[in-house]
């Protein structure tokens, strides 16, 4: 049992080859399988969180080049270079890319990698679950690349609005595919924030209590929940509702047989907005630690960060009505969700102001990650007021749909998330890959970066209050929107030039960039006490956490935890509130059945646009898969010892 | 590096917990939060619609049949017991008795996936008539799903339990398959309420 | 004019007022914002690995600060939502009922009807829409096939058209003018092409303009325009097309009679000119690609004479 | 591993065909040159006897594209078809959505039937549509009693349901009464 309180513990003194003998133990016990097969069928988290980040990357690359396209014909009035076909499927294929397969997936993969490591755990709470994830968001991606080649691209917005999106108004197959992919991606999401709960509540190292638990693990958390009450709101919309009604005809959309248009609109946005905070928390999670780390300071407030966040969560569920107010709804329901959108600016405040403070009472390291954030802050807090200017109805029935509100959305979410991002990158790529970015190139990246975006996004204010409605394939030359769209379209060109470098430095640096050791920045999160990169099991031995900033604790000698199995992939349960240990539970293997499932799923969705019958296929298929799942995840290697009704350790 | 101290020695805990101390628990409850919530988001917009028309359920259009789907809210009630016993048998590791059960709730299982077939058809209504249809059947019809998936689970659970030996950590999977299916019986009931009688009433 | 700088009636003008305010106070604080950050950045910088620990006090000070802070943004945030209540509330007032319009929007014009109790003064016109100046004018607005939006900076914000809906909003031009407005509410192919004028004359003119508008056509006297009449009937746009006064009365595309006093064709994609009318006749796809109307493929005898017809619609 | 690489080049030409397929199906022809009427259909002399004999052909120039089988549904509309063929159930017109056909079933017989009109009441479109819409038509008209491939019928119209969506009709064998079709022709 565990050591009762107040009587003093052993130390261990253990000698380098026992060290090398357990890490070769325990490499073995918990790696992947080599090869092929092994890629197929790895279940642990930072190699399914490291292919999530490549592949969202990838996609933000691929939305990239959707978003230079759309800037080069919009650089000169009545440009000819991309017919209303083309652009239309092209901007809906990069707000769906840049919402659903970049953003969110990004953000929820760097909870996949980070979130066990920094609560100190051994592996995520369902590895297996995360692995399907991957995959099936792994299918989204081709299959919408794919119809997108084969001119199937969807193209009635990634909002989809009915009736247009209808079968009515948009004939074939093209918006059955939107339908579809969004499927996949929510179910991703899904498996993936139920995995960060879980970890978060029951896989938290010894001692780290509610009130210890660091506040990138904070954010991911609060982010978890908001998925699993938005996500299901986009998935009745475009699966049950609007796919339904564009493959068997029923008429939630159809005003003609008591359908409504407009609920769709509530459905879609009871779900969109909260997703721009489900995008934007995480990259505040970023924020914290690189703060803390290069003001060598610990951060002001800790206690109004983590309430900053809660509250953020809350009022996004309250505000979705402010994307409609142009359309025909009670003037009363509109103040209310007026007041609601200029009150999530309170807490956002809350958290710059805490930053600022953390560096003027700190000492500061000009590096990269500190860069980014003050590029962050300048570029964020623009878009925030903008936000609060977006809050009042009448000026938002004037802005509403134009190219303000893109320079808005722009500002937000490259300035509040893909800043903070690429800053993360800068700061968690030697934990990932064990090498450190290039400095040089990384100081060129931020610049080129935060000018492009701005000469981009900036001019597109004045463009939307000169009345240039957003979505336009072209616009004539008498409405003199040319010269500010030239503009923009150059800043556009920066940030591509800009995002080129840093994959430059990345491939470069991953090659053979300065090697860099468990802790090169000198942080305080307890990933940084794992080797880098991280080691197959994550830690040697499970620390024992005595305060928010474990590795910046004056303290001789590291509290950890013995005793965990070195023959089975063991891992260990604590209490939710508290962390004391209470129990033990054996991960799963290596295992095919989360890819066979995925692939199941895309026969299934995909199988749906065209006949019911590959319905009934993927079904039939999927049973043998869960069969197979459920048949290798109910075995046990090793002694069971049943718990006691009450916990082990209460006597702690 | 530091220096090692042993704060914890956890090699005797617990390997078997049920309830809110094992995993499994908490990823169940995570599904169904999911698709409660889903339901909640489906009925929400059926009273929505309904705000399109004078009559509930709409002009020339039947009222839905009570019988089929009353027989079967009651099996599913009934089924409660089996599925009860089974979680019981569980805790108290009676490897007997959890196949009884298990068998007892696989067999209940089988009307009520047979009579939710007619259960759709009570609804009068095709799907494709109009918006009150659709609505109906889209609920209801998400709700077959859950059954199936809870359903098919008990079937392998109860298999595994004759095709192997299984581990006691078994036992806890059983607890929480009951657990879900508390969950998805209770969460047919308001459904029951509002797509069968709901139309006589509002 | 087609601005949110430049407004023409006094809801704009309200909405732009208000707009200026929280243009100046959040550009205050955002400027604020980042000196603060950048002053910290550079006076802060040092180097050395040891933990920065203030004083309690000192501690207690800097808490102190960021709740003062965020102490003033409420202030501040409560001053723009009394101010944005107080504008609401006057754009909200519904004037006495004066002219009402309404608009339907189509995939992708604008269908503009004059209602009269007097059926045969009911007026039908497309894309450009006469008012009085200085007088409240409802419109009522719906949507034909997909949703669309009715936004003209100048005059007031943005309504959307939704089947199944009808939505209704009014204003009040105060300075003469022409000014331009466009579909903001994406709708289809054609999403960009979707324009119209609302033209603000003093009453008199637009008497003027009304009684000429409401009139119907006398068969032309002239032999090319009564051919042009002729070629009309006879070659399919009569299929979609009406003309007051002929036995064209079909309504699946824009009405047609007084077709030569409208400035624009095609939704304000082309200026009103007998050159442009031909290009968009014999081949409108070209134009605009994916509209609904077909490629009429004339000779240049019947064509000239349809031309010179359509353009002597005044 | 070698089959790996198979199974990468199956995917591969799967994909392609893929593409092929869709390509025809999702294709707006938004601008295209004016299509041309079928061959057989101009009347050789005006002293052809009873109604146009046209040659058959399997497929109309809409009949797999989703974008103009959905334009001939809206002109279906606009040009109040279903005064008489009431949205193809049958009316004072012959009903369109059964397998019965007067004139004959195949793109170019309806083709002719649409743009030169039939006896006891149907008119002539040949001056109203252009052959490009006439075709669309063709295209819906076929869609309604499953004729065309079911991946490019329309779905649901916004409309009262007055007939099931063509995509829900099932594929159909048109017992071409009346006419014969050109094969049979002596």
């Amino acid at each position: 049992m565990s050591a009762p309180r107040g009587q003093q513990p052993a130390t261990v003194t253990l000698a380098g080859d026992d060290l090398a003998r357990d890490s070769a133990t325990l490499e073995a016990l918990w790696r992947d399988c080599p090869g092929f097969w092994g890629w197929l069928t790895a279940v642990d988290h930072k190699s399914i969180g490291k292919r999530y980040i490549i592949t969202a990357f990838l996609m933000f690359l691929a939305g990239g080049i959707e978003a230079a396209l759309m800037r080069a014909q919009l650089a000169r009035p009545e440009n000819t270079l991309l017919g209303p076909d083309q652009y239309n499927q092209i901007f809906t294929t990069h707000g769906t890319t840049m919402m659903f397969l970049f953003a969110v997936p990004m953000m929820t993969a760097m909870g996949i990698y980070f979130v066990p490591l920094m609560v100190g755990a051994r592996s995520i709470a369902f590895p297996r679950l995360n692995a399907f994830g991957y995959w099936t968001y792994l299918v989204g991606v081709v299959f919408l690349y794919v119809c997108l080649f084969a001119n199937t691209g969807p193209d009635a917005g990634w909002f989809a609005y009915t009736p247009l999106s209808g079968p009515a108004y948009s004939p074939g197959h093209r918006v059955d595919v939107w339908a579809q992919l969004v499927t996949f991606t929510e179910i991703a999401a899904l498996a993936a924030a139920v995995n960060v709960i879980v970890t978060t509540f029951k896989m938290r190292a010894p001692g780290m209590s509610l009130n210890r638990i660091p506040l990138f693990v904070w954010a991911q958390l609060v982010v978890a929940f908001m998925i699993v009450f938005a996500m299901p709101a986009v998935a009745t919309g475009s699966t049950l509702m609007l796919a339904a009604d564009r493959a068997v005809n029923t008429h939630w959309f159809n005003a003609a047989e008591g359908g409504d248009a407009l609920l769709w609109q509530h459905i879609f946005w009871f779900f969109g907005h909260p997703e721009v905070y489900i995008i934007f928390l995480p990259a505040l999670g970023f924020v914290t630690p690189i703060v803390e780390t290069f003001s060598r300071r610990k951060v002001v407030g800790y206690t109004a960060l983590v309430l900053a966040n809660i509250t953020t969560a809350f009022f996004a569920f309250g505000l979705w009505v402010h994307h409609m107010f142009a359309t025909p709804i009670p003037e009363l329901g509109q103040s209310l969700f007026t007041a609601a959108s200029m009150l999530i600016a309170i807490p956002t405040g809350v958290q710059i102001f805490c930053w600022i403070a953390t560096m003027w009472s700190g000492r500061l390291r000009l590096a990269t990650p500190l860069l980014f954030v003050l590029g962050f802050i300048f570029t964020f807090v623009n878009g925030g007021i903008t936000g609060v200017m977006l809050a009042s109805v009448a000026f938002d029935k004037q802005a509403h749909d134009t190219f303000f509100v893109v320079a808005h959305l722009h500002y937000v979410l490259v300035g509040g998330a893909v800043m903070p991002l690429f800053g993360a990158f800068y700061y968690w790529f030697p934990k990932i890959t064990g090498r450190l970015l290039g400095e040089t190139l990384g100081k060129w990246h931020f610049w080129l970066f935060l000018i492009g975006v701005n000469v981009a996004f900036f001019p597109m204010h004045v463009l939307g209050l000169n009345g240039m409605p957003r979505r336009v394939y072209t616009y004539l030359a008498a409405t003199g929107w040319g010269p500010l769209n030239l503009v923009a379209s150059l800043g556009a060109t920066t940030i591509a030039l800009s995002v080129l470098l840093f994959v430059i430095n990345a491939v470069w640096s991953w090659m053979g960039g300065a090697p860099a050791g468990a802790d090169p920045w000198g942080s305080s999160g307890l990933e940084w006490a794992a080797a880098s990169p991280a080691p197959s099991y994550n830690f040697l031995h499970i620390p024992v956490v005595t305060s928010r900033h474990p590795l910046w604790d004056p303290i001789a000698e590291r509290p950890v935890v013995t005793g965990l199995s070195t023959t089975r992939r063991e891992v260990l349960i604590t209490t939710t509130f508290d962390a004391r240990p209470d129990s033990l539970h054996q991960h799963p293997d290596a295992s095919i059945w989360p890819l066979y499932l995925a692939l199941c799923m895309g026969v299934t969705f995909i199988g749906s646009i065209f006949t019911p019958y590959l319905v009934l296929v993927g079904l039939a298929l999927s049973l043998i898969g869960i069969a197979g799942w459920g048949w290798t995840g109910t075995r046990a290697s090793g002694p069971e010892r049943v718990a006691t009704p009450r916990p082990v350790t209460e006597g702690l | 590096m530091k220096a090692l101290r042993t704060e914890f020695d956890v090699s005797e805990l617990p390997t078997v917990t049920f309830g809110h101390r094992s995993l499994m628990w908490w990823g169940t409850l995570g599904f169904m939060v999911i698709e409660g919530w889903t339901i909640a988001l489906l009925v929400a917009s059926y009273f929505y619609l309904r705000q399109n028309y004078e009559a509930w359920p709409p002009l020339r259009t039947p009222y839905p049949r009570l019988l089929i789907p009353t027989i079967n809210l009651a099996i599913m009630l009934v089924s409660f017991v089996p599925v009860y016993r089974a979680a019981v048998a569980a805790k108290r590791l009676d490897e007997a008795a959890v196949k009884r059960w298990l068998v007892a709730s696989s067999v209940i299982a089988l009307p009520i996936l047979m009579l939710r077939w007619w259960e759709l058809w009570a609804i009068n209504t095709r799907w494709d008539t109009n918006a009150y249809g659709s609505a109906a059947w889209v609920i209801v019809g998400f709700h077959t799903s859950l059954l199936l998936l809870d359903i098919a689970d008990t079937w392998g659970l109860t298999l595994f339990y004759f095709l192997k030996k299984m581990p006691l950590k078994a036992f806890s999977d059983t607890a929480d398959n009951s657990f879900y299916w508390y969950f998805t019986v209770g969460i047919w009931i308001p459904i029951y309420l509002i797509v069968y009688v709901g139309p006589r009433v509002f | 004019m087609h601005s949110f700088f430049h407004p023409g009636s006094p809801h704009a003008n309200a909405v732009a007022h208000l707009w200026w305010w929280m243009f100046g106070v959040g550009g205050a604080i955002w400027i604020g914002v980042t000196l603060v950050a950048l002053y910290a950045a550079f006076t802060r910088r040092g180097s050395g690995d040891g933990l920065v620990e203030p004083p309690a006090a000192e501690h207690r000070r800097i808490e102190r600060v960021v709740s003062a802070a965020t102490f003033v943004t409420i202030l501040i945030l409560a001053g723009f939502l009394v101010y944005d209540f107080s504008v609401g509330r006057a754009l909200a007032a519904h004037p006495q009922r004066g002219l009402t319009i309404d608009v339907t929007g189509h995939q992708w014009w604008w269908e503009v009807t004059y209602e009269n109790p007097d059926p045969s003064r009911r007026l039908v016109t497309a894309n450009e829409m006469h008012v009085p100046v200085g007088e409240p004018v409802q419109f009522t607005l719906r949507a034909a096939d997909v949703i669309h939006s009715f936004w003209a900076p100048s005059l007031d914000g943005k309504r959307d058209l939704i089947p199944g809906y009808t939505s209704s909003f009014w204003f009040t031009a105060d300075t003469a003018g022409v000014y331009r407005g466009q579909c903001a509410e994406f709708c289809g192919l054609e999403h960009a092409k979707m324009a119209f004028y609302i033209v603000a004359d003093p009453r008199p003119r637009f008497e003027a303009w009304l009684k000429a508008a409401s009139q119907s056509h006398q068969a032309p006297a002239d032999p090319t325009l009564a051919y042009g009449e002729r070629v009309f009937l006879a070659s399919g746009c009569a299929t979609c097309h009406s003309i007051s006064g002929t036995q064209a009365f079909a309504t699946v595309g824009p009405n047609l009679s007084h077709f030569a006093s409208r400035s624009t064709i095609a939704a304000g994609t082309l200026t009103n000119t007998s050159v442009n009318l031909t290009r968009w006749i014999l081949n409108p796809q070209v134009v605009k690609p994916g509209v609904g109307m077909p490629a009429v493929p004339l000779d240049s005898g019947p064509l000239t004479a349809l031309v010179a017809y359509l353009e002597s619609l005044k | 591993m070698p089959s790996v690489a198979r199974a990468y080049r199956y995917v591969v030409v799967a994909t392609v065909f893929a593409t092929a397929a869709a390509c025809e199906r999702e294709e707006r022809r938004l601008n295209e040159p004016p299509l041309s009427t079928p061959g057989a259909f101009v009347p050789q002399s005006p002293l052809q006897p009873g109604p146009t004999l046209v040659a058959d052909t399997t497929e109309g120039p809409f009949d797999d594209n989703a974008y103009g089988t959905a334009e001939g549904q809206k002109l279906f509309g606009q040009m109040n078809c279903s005064g008489c063929h009431a949205n193809g159930g049958g009316n004072m017109g012959p009903a369109l959505m059964d397998d019965q056909w007067i004139y004959g079933s195949t793109p170019n017989q309806i083709f002719a039937s649409i743009a030169e009109g039939r006896p006891n009441g149907m008119p002539s479109w040949r001056y109203r549509l252009t052959n490009q819409q006439i075709w669309q038509l063709v295209a819906y008209v076929r869609s309604l009693s499953g004729l065309t491939p079911k991946g490019a019928r329309p779905a649901r119209d916004d409309h009262m349901m007055i007939k099931p969506a063509p995509n829900q009709t099932p594929n159909a064998k048109p017992k071409n009464a009346g006419l014969p079709g050109a094969s049979q022709r002596p």
